[in-house]
Formats: structure tokens, C-alpha cells, sequence
């Protein structure tokens, strides 16, 4: 019975954290179409952010929460400006060009932070459910994740920025004729998905050892899954990060954690292959 | 007349809950020329892509000279002798006119045969002189004139156009209806089309599409004098 | 006759070109670079020709083009070790990637995917393959007498012999010569492709797979072959590299390895085939030079050239110079186009 | 981890550059160190000190005269962490920079991808590692605790701190293979059970599945020959889900790297461990080690028991030569082969002629507030496990890795 309280929330994790590191990328990816191939590394300047901040006394969780994101939104900002913008419209290109920012910030963060692995405790201690010990930072991932959600779904449904924003992802040409200037819709975009990215990757700090390289691990996952959620936003993200998080973790669990990772691609060439407009091409259409 | 050339029984296709085109029978016979007519969205553009493969119809069969083609994919009927050109041009930008109609005629001939043929359409639709241009320098109606050579150098014996006209000077309108009887001449033709001009001097026999269904079928005069024709399609514009 | 497509007398003169510029570089650059870094950089240019040849004329972006460097590179050393004797083990090296490629090429073309979905795949397909690999370590994955061996690798194959001589080794300046006579031969086995019915029926899939398809073409059939040719191209070249590092580990089957093939051909020239090639060889040599300063990092220099080469010369180098130099020389018969990556690709085409 | 990687990175690649172009032939007046260790990627935390050691020997020797009245030179690569590189620069090494001894390799199948060209190409190879064992071959010598040194000592200590059911989690290559086995075999020989193995590529970092799957097993006991940077993650995450104080962990590895120091007081305290070095032992040798390594390095924190082995590993190489009188491989390995001891940092080290392994001192530790605390010293223990299977002096031929069977 504890076992299986465990598992539930191991597999509940697994999927928080799909969601997670998926955020960032379906947000860009879903509003402007493109594919930003530097999420990972995103993400793993969002966990330098926060093991520098920790580092020079911040508070943890303000580290996590704030800085985080607001540093690397500000340089996906940046990015937006002298790269992204020039290349809209442009799929692969796009593509090409963020995985160069991608090779680009991994030597950036080398020559700063050096090629070691660094790391921070987690802040929350375990704690025991019956006779097994858990961690309960997952607890934290679990509702950090769940609140994402929510608040995506709140921003997009009940302000005038979300009005907007489900303008333009359905009708590109709408939201610049409504009088919106669609350069200033996707600054914002990207500056959100890119904070996403980075809140992301420092939550996920405490858990891993960081290294420049750490984004490549997360990058494949991240674009699985949200190529694969297809193209409804929050329903896409929610519905693949929900198929694939329970297929690693049945497989890890039965089997091994590597079988669990290999599992899951298996499960998303299937998926691909069966609904080649992901999971919300054909379930759940016009949902968010 | 001689055979039937295409024929649909109780074609229908369905996107979730609209019914784009509703249980269409329809026929046409060896070398014969018929337009399809009706206001937008009555379906005539989903029934085009259904007999020309593009899309898989939801119920009903397509036959061609007796074959059935239902499911079939668009090469799988263009290699049966059916020339196809969809609404915006379809053709290869980068490559020159030679080169595209080239590829066009490798298809059904070999590559001596090929050349020869190509030469033949460039001088047949009078492209010599932009022969050695790439399409994307091209005007619009240059473009359509490729593309009619595309369909017309495989000799197909249906040719199945989707508004051939639209967007077209005067002039280029008047050659691609030279261009058409050409064709006709060997050929059996389904225009959908909305240029009423060139209907008129086109076509014979027109078959009217609405809300997914054929409303009427007949000559070109009798369909466009219809009340019932008039009002559901032609009242609004004239 | 004007606008020709068929042009023999051209096709002999390019197969010339060839063998004099192959004669010449063979002879002159062991002079400035060890052949033994020379021969490496022989093999990332048939690496870079076998994506070039399918992304540059097919319009097929593979993200995983080093699972078939990879495939070709443990064909080779599981064959090799299993038989001793390297003949048939170059063989399988083209054949095992070849046939995995047109397994996986019939599942993307004859499932429609396009553009993103077909780079999904291909990336996914990497992943497995590098996961599957890195953890074979266990005594249990062993085929015939080869350990697969996981992370560590598999070392202590036969090296390549003379066919039927198992004990007389190629290697040193003797496999330079070997490798560069394969690249020369590779080169003009694609030109010949190129130069024929499928080749530019290949170009035109590109430019306009539903009108392609509307003449009459099969092109899922003829985009699987061609990405299958392109994987035989790539496998033959990781089973050089097998040979030339004495030992293939699961890194063959990196992202970042793919990363960099698709990096070489944007920075020579897609659409042309000698773009690839250079591109891999210099960005390959420029990578070595580049470890002799520490002031700036590798990765982050190969990062920035891929950015630059994107925003302001989409067309690579070989079209850019190739174009100035028609320019120059008031050649210009063909004009300029937009700089999009769909003008980019449509440099070299039917003439070859 | 403070360093100062930047000067002595920058001589590597250089020589990593100029290596690449071609090479005028130089006349030999001076003795040619190959060196082949990953000083950066994610095996750095192993590579970097162990070159700061071989540069340390090789400054020593030379302020000492040098070899052969010739100076010592030093040509490194750094191998990025890529087993793919080590092929490619051990090539380089003994090709074309034709160096007369080749220092390094550090996880096992860096080795395994080396040790043929250099037994090939006939360049002397010390591997100053602490490994699985059963590398037999005349042309290699070894100076790192191998499981029958280690393993053997660790286990028993271990379960009898602990009980009887073992948990083994492995990293996914040859080292976590083989040494998972020679613990399954000391489990048993003590009494216990092996309860669970998981094998865990190199890049795994994610442990929670793990973690909830070993304590519905519910072992007295989880032992750990985990590697690498990505690795280190397991103990963090296993005290996050506060399991460190049910079960206890013993590693293979941990510490040979200094992880120790990365992982806080509350993650590390306690886990067990037995290495030939500890930054904590109490000699004479030690102490004059460490102030050598401040004087020139700055901070002696940096020292790990991997770094030390190198160090010796200098040591013993130096001394044949100079007993030999020649660099000439036969020479030296005949030096070598005569049983001959060095005194190191962490004690004597005597070269044993069978096996070409060396005969150590393994000392069983805890951690303990980021050091290693010294519990009980085991002298001069033989290599017993590569002796069963190996004797280079009745067959001098022998090129071989032999595995434990279980």
C-alpha cells in the first residue's frame, strides 16, 4: 500500500517535471512557432542563476522563484532581439539558429563556471509515508508544476494579455489587425517562455548535479513532448507530459530506469507515427 | 458518347460535424468538358480533392474508366493518365520551366523521349522564350501557362483543373482557353471554376454545387437562366 | 541546344575535375597537415555528403544522420571482430545503416511526417540508439563473439586489411590514400545520382512534393530510397572512422555529433556537393586549431559560426563564392534569389 | 572547488594544437612524457588533480636533475571526457610525439581504449588508477587498489556495521560490471545476500525511482561503485529522501574524486569507504606531500586518493629508469619487474612481477564531516585477485582482461 503511494508519487513527479521542462518551449513554440532548440541551455542558466544567487547568500527558494527566471528572461530577451526576430516564419532556420545559441551559451558557461559539476542541497527535507522515506522535493516540483498550469490557464483565459495571445496563436495576422503589434506580442512571448525556462531549470537544480552541458538532457524530452502534446497549449502539454511521464516510469520501475527513457521515445516515434499532428491534432481540438 | 472516364457514387466527406460535400453521383464521359460551379463552400473545391486524391473521402467510391480510385493516392492517379492542376500554382520554384516540364514529362516517357516531348509543350503553349527562367521569376499568369504544360505533357486522357482562370489578365485568359479546347481535344476536362466569363466561353455543360450537394446539372445557359440557380449562387452578385 | 538537360560532354568533364583535383590535393596537402588528421577529415567530408546529399537535394532534414555514421561504425567493428577478416565488414557497414535507414524512412514518408515531425523522429531514433548503446555494457549483449561493451566501447577490432589478407594491415599513409580514393569515388557516384532521372526528380521532390506527386511521382518511395542511399554514404564513412580510431564508442551516436554534420553543411553550402565537404573538413581543422588557445571556448565558436551563418549567409560559403565568382567573371547567367533557405538550396541542381 | 586550471590548461592545448600540424623531427635530448587524462568534462573533478600530481613529479624530477642527466618533458592531451578522444590522442601519443611512457587513462574504458596501441606500438603504460582488476599484459603497469585490496576489506566492515542484504547500484560500464560482481562474490563469502543490481549509464541523474524501488526491497546495506559528476546526485538524493539514516552506504568510489568535499556534512557523514589515500592520514609522508602540493598548487584540498596514485605512479616509473639506466621499455619493465618499492604519500607501494599491479596499504574509512576518517589500516595487501588469474612470468604473452565469473 506504501509502495504503491510511492510509486504514484514518483509517476506524478514524472510527469510535473515533463510539464516543467516543457513549459517554456510549448509557450514559444506555440505562439510564435518556433522551435527554440537553446531551452536546455535555459534551463541550465536558470540553475546557475540560482546556485550563484544561493551562493551569495540569497534565500533559495527567492533564487528559484525570481531571479531565475526574471535573468534568463531577460537574456532570452535578448536573444529575441539580435537573433529570433530576424528569422521569423522560418522553421528550420530558427531551428538552426537557437541550436547554435544553444553550443554558443554551453562554451559561455563554461568559460564562467567551468567544466565541473556544481550543486546545491535540496532545501526541503524527506519525509516518511508508512514505512518508506520520500523526498519531498518532488512534493514541491508536484505544485510548482500544478501551478504553472493553473496560472497559464488563468492568464490565457481571464486577461487581456491571454486574450491576445489565443488571438494570435490561432490567427497570426489577427492580433496585428486588431491593432496589436505582433514584434511586441512575440518579445513578450519569448521573454515568457524563456522564464519559463529558466524557472524550470532552477527548480530542478537542487536535484541534479549542473554542468554547462546538463540543457542537452532535457532539450530532446522537452521538444517530445510538446511536438507530441500538438498544437493546444495547455491541454498538449498536459495530455503528452501525462502519456510519457507514466510510460517511463511503468517501465523504470518495472524494468530500469534506462529502459524507463528508452520507453518513453519508443512511445513517442508510436505516438508520432499514429497521430502525426500530435495527441491535440486530434483529441481535445480548440482546447487551450 | 463513348465510356465513362470518372465517375462517384455517393461521394461524401465530412470534417467533424460540416458536411462539405454531401452523397455527390456524379459522370463524364471520354473528351467531355464540364465545369463546376457554386458559391464558396459549397464544396465543388473538397469534391476536386477528393477524386484527385488530395483527400480520402469519408463514404461513396470514385471510379475511374471503371477502376475504382477511392482510396488512392494522388500519384497512384495521376499515373493512371490524369493530368491535375490545384488551385494556387503548384509548381517547382527554383527550377526553370525547362526543368519543371522536363520532370513532368520523365514521368510517362523515357529520358530521349522526355526531352523531346518538353521542347514539344514549350513551343505548343509558347514558352520559349522564358524557357531557361526559374518559375519563381515568373508572373502569375506564366505560371498557370507552366502548369497547364505540366498536366498536358504527361497526354492525359482526364484533366482535372481547380480554378485555372482566377487571377488572370484578359489575354491570359483568352490563351488558356485556347489552351483547354486543346487539351479537350484528347481529353475529357473537369474545371471547377468561378470567372463566369470563361465559363460562358468554356463550357457546355456545367454541374452546380451547393451545401455540399449537386443542385443542378446542365447546359451552361439553361443552368445559369435557372431561378433556383440564380438565387442560391448568382442572385448575390448580379 | 539551350536549356538541355542531359549534357554527357558535362558529366565527363565534372568526372575529370574530380580525378585531377583528388590527384592534386592527395599529393599536395599531405605536405601541410598529417595524413593522419588528414584522414579524419577525408571521413567528416563523406559525412558531410551523405546529409548534404539528402537534406541539400532531397529537402531531407535528418537530426540523426550520426545514428548511421554510428551504425556503420559498430557494423563494422561487431563484424569485423566475428570474422577477422575486413572485406565483408565494410560491406555490412553500408548495408546495415542502408536498411535501417529505408526501414525508418518508410515509416516517416509513408506516415506523411514533414519538416518538425521528421526531425522529431530522427532525433528520437538517435536518443534510442545512444541509450540502447551506452548501456550494453553486461555481459549479456554480445553478438556472435563481439561484447558490445556500452559507455566503454569496442575496442581491439581487425583493422582494415588487404581483401583476402587478413594480416596485411592498411593503415598510416596507406589508409589516407584509401580514404581519399573512396570520397573521390563516393563524390562521383553521387554526381552520376545526381545527374540522373532520379537525382533531379530527387531536386523537384524537394522544391514541391504535392506537385511532384501530382505528375505521377511515387514520393514517399523515392524519398526513403534517397535517404537510405544517404545513410550507405554515412555508414561507409563511420566505418572509416572505426577503422581510424581503432575503436568506436557510443559518442558516434551523439546529438552533438549530428549537431555538427548539419552545422558543416550550412556553413558550405547546401544544395551544391562540394559544399558539405569542405564545410566538414574546414570546421573539422578549425576545431583542432582552435584547442591551441584556451582564451575562448570551442563549442561556443562553433556556436556563433552556426548563428552568423544562418542570419547572413543562409547559403553557405561554396554558393556564396561560386556566385561572386560567376559575377565576376560575368557568368551571372543564373540570378539572384531571395536569401531564404528554400533560395539557398537551389543553387547547384540540374547541371550538376 | 577553487583552481587554477587556466595556466596549465593553456600548455596542454597548446601541445594539443601543435601536435595536429606536422612535426619536425626533433632530436631526443629529452625524455618524453606522454600524459592522457580528461581535465575537463564531466570526469574532471578525477582529471584535473592527477595532472596537477603528474606535473608536480615531473617539476620534482627535473629540479632533481632529471632522468639520465636528460629533463623530463611533458606532452598532455586532455580527453575531454570522450572515450572517443583517447583513441585518437593515444595514437598522437605514440605516432607521432613517439613518447617514451605513457601516464593516464582514468575510467576503465579509457584504458581499454588505449592499452592495444600502446602494447602495439611497444610505449611503456602505467595506469595509476584504482580499478576492477584482471588486466593482464606485460606492457602495462598498475598502481591502483584493485576489489580484492578494496572490495574484500570493505564488505565485511561494512555488513558488519550494517547486516546482511545488500543493495548494489553500479554505473553502467566495464568498472560497475566487474566490480558489482566481485562484491556480489564477497556478499556471499561473508554470509549475505546480494538482494538488487541496477546499472546506471554514465549520465543517469535522476535516482528517485531507485531510491522508493531499494527500500521496497528493503536492504541492511546499499554499496555504490557509482561514477562521475552525474552520478554524485544519487547521495544527494538520498539524503533529501532522508534514507541515510535507515540504511547505510558504502562506495568503491566515492571520494577518489573528492566528492566528499562537494557533498555537504548532512549528505556525506558516515558513508564507508577504503582507499589507499586519505587527505587525513597521519604521516610523515603525508604531511611533506601536502605542503609540496601547496607550495606549488596554493590549497593541498585538491589532493585525492587518484591524484596520489598518479603521483606514485610517477614515482615508481622515475625510480626504474634510474635503476635501469635507459629508457628503453625492455629495460625498465625489467627494473620494474624486480619487485621494486617507492615510498609515496600514502605509504609503500611495491611493484609485484606477476601481475605487474603493485601491493599497497588500503585503509577501511568513514566520512566524516567532508574528510575521511581513518578507522582501521590493512598494510601492504596483495592484488590477490588479478594474482589468481594472472602470472606475466610464465606467460609473458598474456593480453588479456580476465573477468570474475560468479
Amino acid at each position: 500500500m506504501d509502495l504503491s503511494f510511492v510509486i504514484l508519487v514518483e509517476m506524478l513527479y514524472a510527469v510535473s517535471s515533463l510539464i516543467l521542462i516543457s513549459a517554456g518551449l510549448a509557450v514559444v513554440f506555440g505562439m510564435m512557432k518556433v522551435i527554440n532548440l537553446a531551452h536546455g541551455e535555459f534551463m541550465m542558466m536558470g540553475g546557475y542563476a540560482t546556485i550563484t544567487a544561493v551562493n551569495l547568500g540569497v534565500n533559495i527558494f527567492v533564487s528559484m522563484l525570481v531571479i531565475a527566471p526574471i535573468t534568463v528572461g531577460l537574456i532570452g530577451l535578448i536573444v529575441e532581439r539580435l537573433v529570433i526576430r530576424h528569422l521569423y516564419g522560418r522553421l528550420v532556420d530558427t531551428m538552426l539558429a537557437t541550436w547554435g545559441l544553444s553550443l554558443f551559451f554551453i562554451g559561455l558557461a563554461t568559460m564562467i563556471f567551468g567544466n565541473t559539476t556544481t550543486g546545491i542541497s535540496t532545501p526541503i527535507p524527506g519525509f516518511a509515508i508508512g514505512n518508506f522515506q520520500i523526498n519531498g522535493y518532488n512534493f514541491f516540483i508536484i505544485v510548482v508544476s500544478a501551478l504553472l498550469l493553473v496560472g497559464m490557464l488563468a492568464v490565457l483565459k481571464s486577461t487581456r494579455a491571454g486574450l491576445i495571445a489565443r488571438g494570435a496563436m490561432q490567427r497570426p495576422d489577427m492580433a496585428a489587425a486588431l491593432g496589436y503589434s505582433p514584434n511586441r506580442i512575440y518579445m513578450a512571448t519569448f521573454f515568457c517562455g524563456s522564464a519559463l525556462s529558466g524557472l524550470a531549470g532552477a527548480v530542478l537544480a537542487p536535484l541534479v548535479g549542473l554542468v554547462p552541458t546538463s540543457g542537452g538532457a532535457y532539450i530532446a524530452k522537452a521538444f517530445i513532448t510538446v511536438i507530441a502534446g500538438g498544437p493546444s497549449l495547455i491541454a498538449g502539454l498536459f495530455s503528452s507530459a501525462g502519456l510519457f511521464g507514466v510510460v517511463s516510469q511503468v517501465f523504470t520501475f518495472a524494468i530500469s530506469p534506462v529502459i524507463g527513457e528508452v520507453a518513453l521515445l519508443v512511445a513517442a516515434v508510436i505516438l508520432l507515427r499514429l497521430l502525426p499532428q500530435g495527441i491535440t491534432g486530434k483529441f481535445f481540438k480548440g482546447k487551450l | 458518347m463513348g465510356e465513362t472516364v470518372l465517375e462517384t457514387q455517393g461521394l461524401t466527406m465530412r470534417f467533424g460535424g460540416v458536411i462539405a460535400a454531401n452523397n455527390v453521383d456524379f459522370k463524364l464521359q471520354a473528351r467531355e468538358l464540364r465545369c463546376l460551379i457554386g458559391p464558396n463552400g459549397a464544396g465543388k473545391s473538397t469534391f476536386f480533392k477528393c477524386i484527385s486524391g488530395l483527400q480520402t473521402p469519408t463514404e461513396g467510391q470514385v471510379y475511374m474508366r471503371g477502376q475504382e480510385t477511392t482510396r488512392w493516392m494522388p500519384h497512384e492517379i495521376a499515373s493512371l493518365g490524369v493530368g491535375i492542376k490545384t488551385q494556387t500554382p503548384n509548381v517547382m520554384d527554383a527550377l526553370s520551366v525547362f526543368e519543371n516540364i522536363w520532370l513532368a514529362a520523365r514521368r510517362f516517357h523515357a529520358p530521349s523521349d522526355a526531352e523531346r516531348k518538353t521542347q514539344e509543350i514549350i513551343e505548343r503553349l509558347a514558352l520559349g522564350s522564358i524557357a531557361r527562367k526559374d518559375l519563381g521569376q515568373l508572373a502569375h499568369g506564366e505560371r498557370q501557362r507552366v502548369e497547364l504544360g505540366l498536366v498536358a505533357v504527361g497526354d492525359p486522357w482526364l484533366v482535372l483543373l481547380d480554378e485555372p482562370a482566377a487571377g488572370m489578365s484578359a489575354e491570359d485568359v483568352a490563351r488558356m482557353t485556347e489552351i483547354i479546347h486543346e487539351l479537350n481535344k484528347t481529353a475529357a476536362v473537369v474545371i471547377v471554376e468561378h470567372d463566369m466569363q470563361f465559363i460562358r466561353s468554356i463550357a457546355e455543360k456545367v454541374t452546380v454545387f451547393h451545401q455540399g450537394a449537386v443542385l443542378m446539372e446542365d447546359h451552361v445557359d439553361r443552368v445559369l437562366s435557372d431561378p433556383t440557380v440564380r438565387n442560391v449562387y448568382l442572385g448575390k452578385k448580379a | 541546344m539551350p536549356g538541355q538537360v542531359h549534357n554527357p560532354g558535362g558529366l565527363q568533364k565534372d568526372l575529370m575535375a574530380t580525378v585531377i583535383v583528388t590527384g592534386l590535393l592527395v599529393w599536395l596537402m599531405p605536405m601541410l597537415i598529417s595524413t593522419y588528421t588528414l584522414t579524419v577529415l577525408i571521413i567528416y567530408g563523406m559525412l558531410g555528403l551523405s546529409l548534404g546529399l539528402i537534406w541539400g537535394f532531397g529537402g531531407i532534414l535528418c537530426f540523426g544522420q550520426a545514428a548511421f555514421f554510428g551504425l556503420g561504425a559498430y557494423s563494422y567493428a561487431i563484424a569485423a571482430i566475428n570474422f577477422g577478416e575486413s572485406t565483408l565488414p565494410m560491406i555490412l557497414a553500408v548495408l546495415v545503416p542502408a536498411v535501417v535507414a529505408a526501414l525508418l524512412g518508410a515509416l516517416m514518408f509513408y506516415g506523411r511526417l514533414t519538416d518538425v515531425y521528421l526531425g522529431v523522429i530522427t532525433l528520437v531514433v538517435t536518443l534510442i540508439l545512444f541509450k540502447f548503446v551506452n548501456s550494453t555494457a553486461g555481459p549479456q549483449y554480445v553478438i556472435g563473439k563481439a561484447r558490445l561493451g556500452g559507455f566503454n566501447g569496442i575496442p581491439g577490432f581487425q583493422t582494415l586489411n588487404v581483401p583476402g589478407r587478413p594480416e596485411a594491415y592498411i593503415w598510416g599513409d596507406a589508409y589516407f590514400y584509401v580514404c581519399a580514393v573512396l570520397l573521390a569515388l563516393v563524390f562521383v557516384l553521387v554526381t552520376v545520382l545526381l545527374r540522373s532521372s532520379f537525382g533531379r526528380v530527387a531536386v523537384g521532390i524537394r522544391e514541391n512534393e504535392t506537385r511532384m506527386s501530382l505528375m505521377g511521382y511515387d514520393v514517399r518511395a523515392r524519398k526513403t530510397i534517397l535517404f537510405a542511399i544517404g545513410a550507405a554514404i554515412a555508414g561507409l564513412a563511420g566505418a572509416l572512422f572505426a577503422n581510424w580510431g581503432e575503436i568506436v564508442t557510443p559518442s558516434l551516436f551523439s546529438l552533438g555529433q549530428s549537431a555538427e554534420i548539419i552545422i558543416w553543411c550550412i556553413v558550405g553550402g547546401l544544395g551544391t556537393r562540394l559544399g558539405p565537404i569542405l564545410g566538414a573538413a574546414g570546421l573539422a581543422y578549425l576545431k583542432f586549431l582552435l584547442g591551441q588557445q584556451s582564451l575562448v571556448d570551442n563549442t561556443l565558436i562553433t556556436g556563433l559560426i552556426l548563428v552568423l551563418f544562418v542570419l547572413f549567409l543562409p547559403r553557405g560559403i561554396v554558393p556564396a563564392v561560386s556566385g561572386l565568382w560567376q559575377s565576376r567573371i560575368g557568368r551571372g547567367r543564373r540570378s539572384r534569389r531571395p536569401q531564404t533557405r528554400r533560395g539557398a538550396i537551389s543553387r547547384e541542381r540540374f547541371n550538376g | 572547488m577553487p583552481m587554477n586550471r587556466r595556466s596549465f590548461l593553456s600548455t596542454t592545448a597548446a601541445m594539443t594544437g601543435t601536435a595536429l600540424l606536422p612535426q619536425a623531427v626533433m632530436a631526443s635530448d629529452t625524455i618524453k612524457l606522454g600524459s592522457i587524462l580528461d581535465t575537463s568534462g564531466i570526469f574532471d573533478a578525477y582529471g584535473k588533480p592527477m595532472d596537477m600530481a603528474m606535473r608536480l613529479a615531473v617539476k620534482e624530477i627535473n629540479a632533481a636533475g632529471g632522468l639520465l642527466g636528460k629533463e623530463v618533458e611533458v606532452v598532455a592531451y586532455d580527453t575531454q571526457s570522450d572515450m572517443a578522444l583517447y583513441s585518437q590522442y593515444g595514437q598522437q601519443l605514440t605516432r607521432q610525439d613517439r613518447v617514451d611512457v605513457v601516464h593516464g587513462g582514468i575510467l576503465s574504458a579509457s584504458r581499454e581504449a588505449i592499452r592495444q596501441t600502446m602494447r602495439k606500438t611497444k610505449t611503456l603504460y602505467f595506469y595509476n588508477v584504482l580499478y576492477e582488476g584482471g588486466v593482464c599484459d606485460g606492457n602495462i603497469f598498475i598502481n591502483g587498489v584493485t576489489p580484492a585490496q578494496q572490495v574484500e576489506a570493505l564488505v565485511p566492515y561494512a555488513m558488519g556495521k550494517s547486516g546482511p542484504k545488500v543493495y548494489i547500484l553500479a554505473a553502467d560500464y566495464n568498472y560497475g560490471q566487474i566490480t558489482a560482481r566481485w562484491i556480489q562474490k564477497f556478499v556471499a563469502e561473508n554470509g549475505g545476500e546480494t538482494v538488487g543490481v541496477d546499472f546506471f549509464p554514465l549520465d543517469v541523474s535522476d535516482f528517485g525511482s531507485t531510491i522508493a524501488k531499494i527500500q521496497a526491497v528493503g536492504p541492511d546495506l546499499v554499496i555504490a561503485p557509482l561514477v562521475g559528476g552525474a552520478h554524485l546526485s544519487f547521495f544527494r538524493q538520498w539524503a533529501a529522501a532522508g534514507m541515510k539514516d535507515r540504511i547505510p552506504l558504502a562506495s568503491t568510489t566515492l571520494g577518489v574524486g573528492n566528492e566528499h568535499k562537494v557533498l555537504t556534512p548532512a549528505e556525506g557523514d558516515g558513508i564507508m569507504v577504503a582507499y589507499n589515500y586519505s587527505q587525513e592520514l597521519d604521516t610523515a609522508a603525508n604531511i611533506a606531500f601536502k605542503d609540496k602540493w601547496s607550495a606549488a598548487y596554493g590549497d593541498s584540498g585538491m589532493i585525492h586518493e587518484l591524484a596520489v596514485s598518479n603521483y606514485q605512479g610517477m614515482l615508481t616509473w622515475a625510480e626504474a629508469v634510474r635503476q635501469a639506466g635507459s629508457i628503453e621499455r625492455a629495460a625498465v619493465i625489467a627494473a620494474l619487474e624486480t619487485g621494486l618499492s617507492i615510498e609515496g604519500p600514502a605509504g609503500r607501494v611495491t611493484v609485484d612481477p606477476k601481475t605487474h599491479h603493485a601491493v599497497l596499504d588500503v585503509h577501511l574509512m568513514e566520512i566524516e564531516n567532508q574528510g575521511m576518517r581513518v578507522v582501521e589500516t590493512l598494510p601492504q595487501r596483495q592484488p590477490i585477485d588479478t594474482q589468481s588469474v594472472c602470472d606475466l612470468k610464465v606467460n609473458p604473452g598474456d593480453n588479456i582482461q580476465y573477468e570474475i565469473e560468479i
